[in-house]
């Protein structure tokens, strides 16, 4: 994944047709992965960065151009985009928001999960964690008897922390293969699958888990 | 178990009663947990149904063993074999599934788990799945999906009510031109699913848990 | 919309109708941008070069902005001929199992073209004396697959991974409520029925080659048929 | 029977649509609280009575007391009893946990599509929930805002998809020079401009400007 190393050098993402994926469409893709699959995945640090550089690139550019007629149809089409691109980047904040809010104490429990956070996200975690744990202590845990007020275990005696919602790996999902990876395995009878670049499955989320991570696979 | 602790769909489905033998009888609570009995012990073997939240804990201790009740019994199976799409599910049994699952794995514990129930209950699936199938897009108005509805377990509902939702918002989108209103108006009211509080999601993954 | 009760149907028409705003489409400019390469610089992109009568493509999204300011005039996609989609059809009722590659957003492609226009102008601008035509074939197309997806469906009986390519993305949205929820249904029967032969369940660690699947034949996935 | 009126409580809040709540019913909620201590309290006498019943067993046997110390030396039936109490006040804390979790996600869910609590909803809540509402808004303010913490966007904004930004308008009298987003532009009659939808709207209003034929619909 190329990074940024001058500001404004985001002509490398160009069309699909000719140099790979733009950000826009990296974007597009990272919001239905996170709103397809049941557990919230890695943060796109990079691309995150690089679309909010590139708005605010797009909006000094649209403040540069608006005061010229002969410019007013680009500015058009500039500030058409700029909404599609907004609400795809808003779209993505709020459904990893959600997840976060649904899973909170999974996530902080789980170091590996936890880093897929962004740090704002992951201050975000904490913060309502401390606000939905203190809630449910003081509406309902602390009027129970010590042994049952504990907010992850329904009994303190209980080895496992068996109140923490987690996200369900087993649900099915459609998925398409961007990259060839010959026979897959895709459960625990050891069947298997030939995975092609343009192949369209629906499949068990956990059977692709590791290939949704390496980029293999897009969930749809 | 907690992934779906805080499950309202699965709260409801453990309020289910069960029939169950006392393996050791009980001291103390008779009266509250047989209504029949005016006696605080209870004796050994003795029959009761009981709540299905109270029967894990309880069958994975050797402290009762519990028994398919007539909702999934032998006249049942019949039935179901003859014609599983008639059958009214919701008036036996509102969370038919959900609760299939969770007596099955208490009677394993116990040791009393019957080999044909869960293909009993896969079976019976398979045979109304294809109804809802093909019922659910052609539901034209809500009376009808209601009618509908009335024979569902709450799992198939869910199903049902979220394939016609699918299918009601295609077609309102096919008829919408291109163009939107200038002023967008955010609804607040939402339909919602029968099974109530828990989001689809949830309710999806807990019906079939 | 609700927020935090999404779930499981992560799209809704509109949605997809969105996404599909970023297929490209050939248009024919009637003017030039005043940039240096005439070219517009986008974060999807760079778009162009706009000159007067000189083919290009472009998004949906872009064509319309510009197709509304009768800024260009905007040419049907290939797969959209009378006699192309005659085919289609013809090869979506002959064979059962398979779909015919489409575009991924069809069907929201189409029914732009089909319903955009303030007096209906732009459906007779893209396809003339065609359009009725076209319009019926891309309709009975959509019946064909739908009704392949459906009678598919119905052989369901199990959960299982299924192959279903060139399905297109508005025909994922209306069944992936109910098949998701429905495979997800068969497969915690599955595990129940496997608990009572006295298998292992496949609760937590990866799906790795272990000694089980050794033991067992292994099978591909199955494609998803009609009339089985 | 126990867990009943815990039951009963959580079937209040779920047989609602999830954009509403009922009232909290804190007297309902108050009486499962006092059940769990009950139950609580005679699960905690049964175990006591057993072992010190065992202990005097021992005694009289001329055993070592001191055996007696750990685990249930109960009867079976008694450690029946105690798993009745004991499963009882797990079911009632799962109803009572669900009932305060569900409303409060009802109650995120209001901040996210309505920005400040309904006065219909705000006369059901409880005191701790309409602190949760205010606490939730900030956080919620904190993660949206722009620098430190926040990522510079309202996410509760643009729930759906956008169309074009801008609509076709028609000036239907001489205004002014007024400056939109896009620029500035001069409002004479008769003359047609492309604007930022969300600006118009008040030259429509006021009778200035109307919409030409939507954006795009037929």
């Amino acid at each position: 994944m190329d990074t940024q190393d001058t500001e404004f050098d985001f002509l490398q993402s160009g069309p699909a047709s000719t140099s790979g994926r733009s950000d826009a469409e990296q974007l597009k893709s990272a919001l239905q992965n996170e709103k397809a699959a049941p557990e919230i995945l890695q943060y796109e640090t990079d691309l995150i960065a690089r679309i909010e550089q590139n708005l605010d690139y797009q909006d000094e550019q649209i403040e540069l151009l608006k005061e010229n007629d002969d410019m007013k149809l680009l500015v058009e089409i500039y500030l058409s985009e700029l909404s599609r691109v907004r609400y795809l980047l808003r779209a993505y904040l709020r459904v990893r928001l959600q997840k976060i809010e649904r899973h909170v104490m999974h996530i902080l429990d789980n170091a590996d999960v936890a880093a897929r956070l962004s740090a704002k996200e992951a201050q975000f975690a904490r913060d309502y964690f401390v606000l939905f744990g203190g809630h449910m202590r003081a509406a309902a845990a602390s009027h129970l008897p010590d042994a049952f007020s504990s907010l992850v275990r329904q009994a303190s005696a209980h080895p496992g922390k068996d109140m923490v919602p987690a996200p369900d790996l087993d649900r099915h999902a459609f998925c398409r293969v961007l990259e060839d990876r010959g026979s897959v395995t895709v459960d625990e009878e050891g069947n298997v699958a030939e995975f092609n670049r343009g192949d369209l499955f629906v499949i068990r989320y956990r059977a692709i888990q590791q290939l949704l991570a390496e980029g293999a696979v897009e969930l749809l | 178990m907690g992934s779906d602790y805080y499950s309202v769909s699965s709260l409801l489905a453990e309020e289910t009663y069960v029939p169950v033998r006392l393996v050791h009888g009980c001291t103390g609570v008779g009266c509250v947990i047989d209504p029949s009995s005016d006696r605080p012990d209870l004796p050994a073997g003795a029959r009761l149904d009981l709540p299905l939240w109270m029967v894990p804990l309880m069958a994975g201790r050797n402290m009762l063993q519990a028994d398919l009740p007539v909702f999934y019994g032998n006249k049942m199976r019949r039935k179901m074999k003859a014609g599983a799409g008639c059958e009214d599910l919701r008036v036996r049994c509102p969370h038919y599934y959900t609760v299939a699952t969770q007596l099955h794995a208490a009677m394993q514990a116990s040791v009393t788990a019957d080999e044909d129930f869960p293909a009993f209950i896969l079976n019976t699936f398979r045979k109304r799945y294809k109804e809802l199938l093909t019922k659910a897009p052609q539901v034209e108005s809500s009376l009808e999906a209601s009618q509908i509805q009335t024979k569902l377990s709450a799992e198939e509902s869910q199903l049902f009510t979220a394939a016609a939702e699918a299918s009601a918002a295609y077609h309102r989108w096919r008829s919408s031109g291109d163009s939107r209103p200038l002023v967008r108006v955010c609804s607040v009211k939402r339909k919602w699913a029968e099974s109530g509080g828990e989001g689809d999601e949830n309710a999806v993954a807990n019906a079939a848990g | 919309m609700a927020y935090c009760r999404q779930g499981q149907w992560p799209c809704t028409p509109e949605e997809m109708h969105f996404n599909a705003k970023d297929e490209l489409i050939t248009i024919v400019p009637n003017f030039s941008l005043p940039t240096e390469n005439a070219t517009a610089t986008c974060i999807g992109g760079e778009f162009g070069p706009f000159q007067p009568n000189r083919e290009v493509a472009v998004p949906l999204w872009l064509a319309h902005t510009l197709w509304k300011r009768k800024k260009c005039t905007i040419k049907a996609p290939d797969w959209m001929n009378a006699e192309h989609l005659d085919a289609v059809l013809g090869l979506e009722r002959q064979d059962a199992s398979a779909f015919q590659p489409l575009p991924f957003h069809y069907i929201e492609m189409a029914h732009f073209l089909f319903t955009s226009g303030t007096d209906g102008n732009l459906p007779q601008e893209v396809f003339g004396d065609e359009l009725a035509r076209v319009k019926d074939l891309v309709e009975l197309v959509q019946k064909a697959r739908m009704n392949k997806i459906l009678a598919g469906l119905t052989t369901l009986q199990s959960a299982m991974t299924v192959k279903l390519n060139h399905l297109a993305a508005m025909e994922i949205n209306a069944v992936r409520p109910f098949f998701l929820g429905s495979l997800d249904m068969f497969w915690k029967f599955q595990q129940m029925e496997e608990g009572a032969i006295g298998g292992t369940q496949g609760h937590g660690g990866s799906l790795g080659s272990g000694q089980r699947q050794q033991q067992q034949q292994q099978a591909p996935a199955r494609q998803l048929r009609a009339g089985r | 029977m126990f867990g009943k009126q815990a039951y009963e409580l959580l079937q209040e809040v779920a047989s609602v649509p999830a954009d509403n709540l009922p009232p909290f019913n804190e007297e309902a909620f108050r009486s499962v609280i006092d059940e769990v201590h009950m139950q609580h309290e005679r699960l905690t006498t049964v175990y006591n009575e057993s072992r010190e019943r065992h202990r005097q067993r021992q005694e009289e046997e001329g055993g070592d007391p001191e055996e007696a110390a750990a685990g249930w030396q109960g009867t079976e039936a008694e450690a029946t009893e105690l798993m009745v109490y004991h499963s009882a006040i797990l079911r009632n804390k799962r109803l009572l946990f669900t009932y305060v979790k569900e409303r409060a996600e009802r109650i995120q869910e209001l901040r996210w599509t309505h920005r400040t609590l309904p006065e219909h909803v705000k006369a059901n809540l409880s005191p701790l929930e309409q602190q949760y509402f205010r606490q939730y808004d900030r956080l919620l303010n904190k993660y949206c805002r722009s620098g430190g913490q926040g990522v510079g966007l309202d996410l509760t904004a643009d729930p759906t998809p956008p169309d074009d930004p801008y609509v076709q308008v028609r000036v239907l009298r001489d205004y002014a020079d007024v400056v939109f987003s896009s620029g500035k532009v001069s409002l004479r009659r008769g003359k047609s401009h492309w604007l930022p939808s969300d600006e118009v709207h008040p030259l429509v209003m006021d009778g200035v400007l109307e919409l030409v034929g939507g954006t795009g619909g037929s």
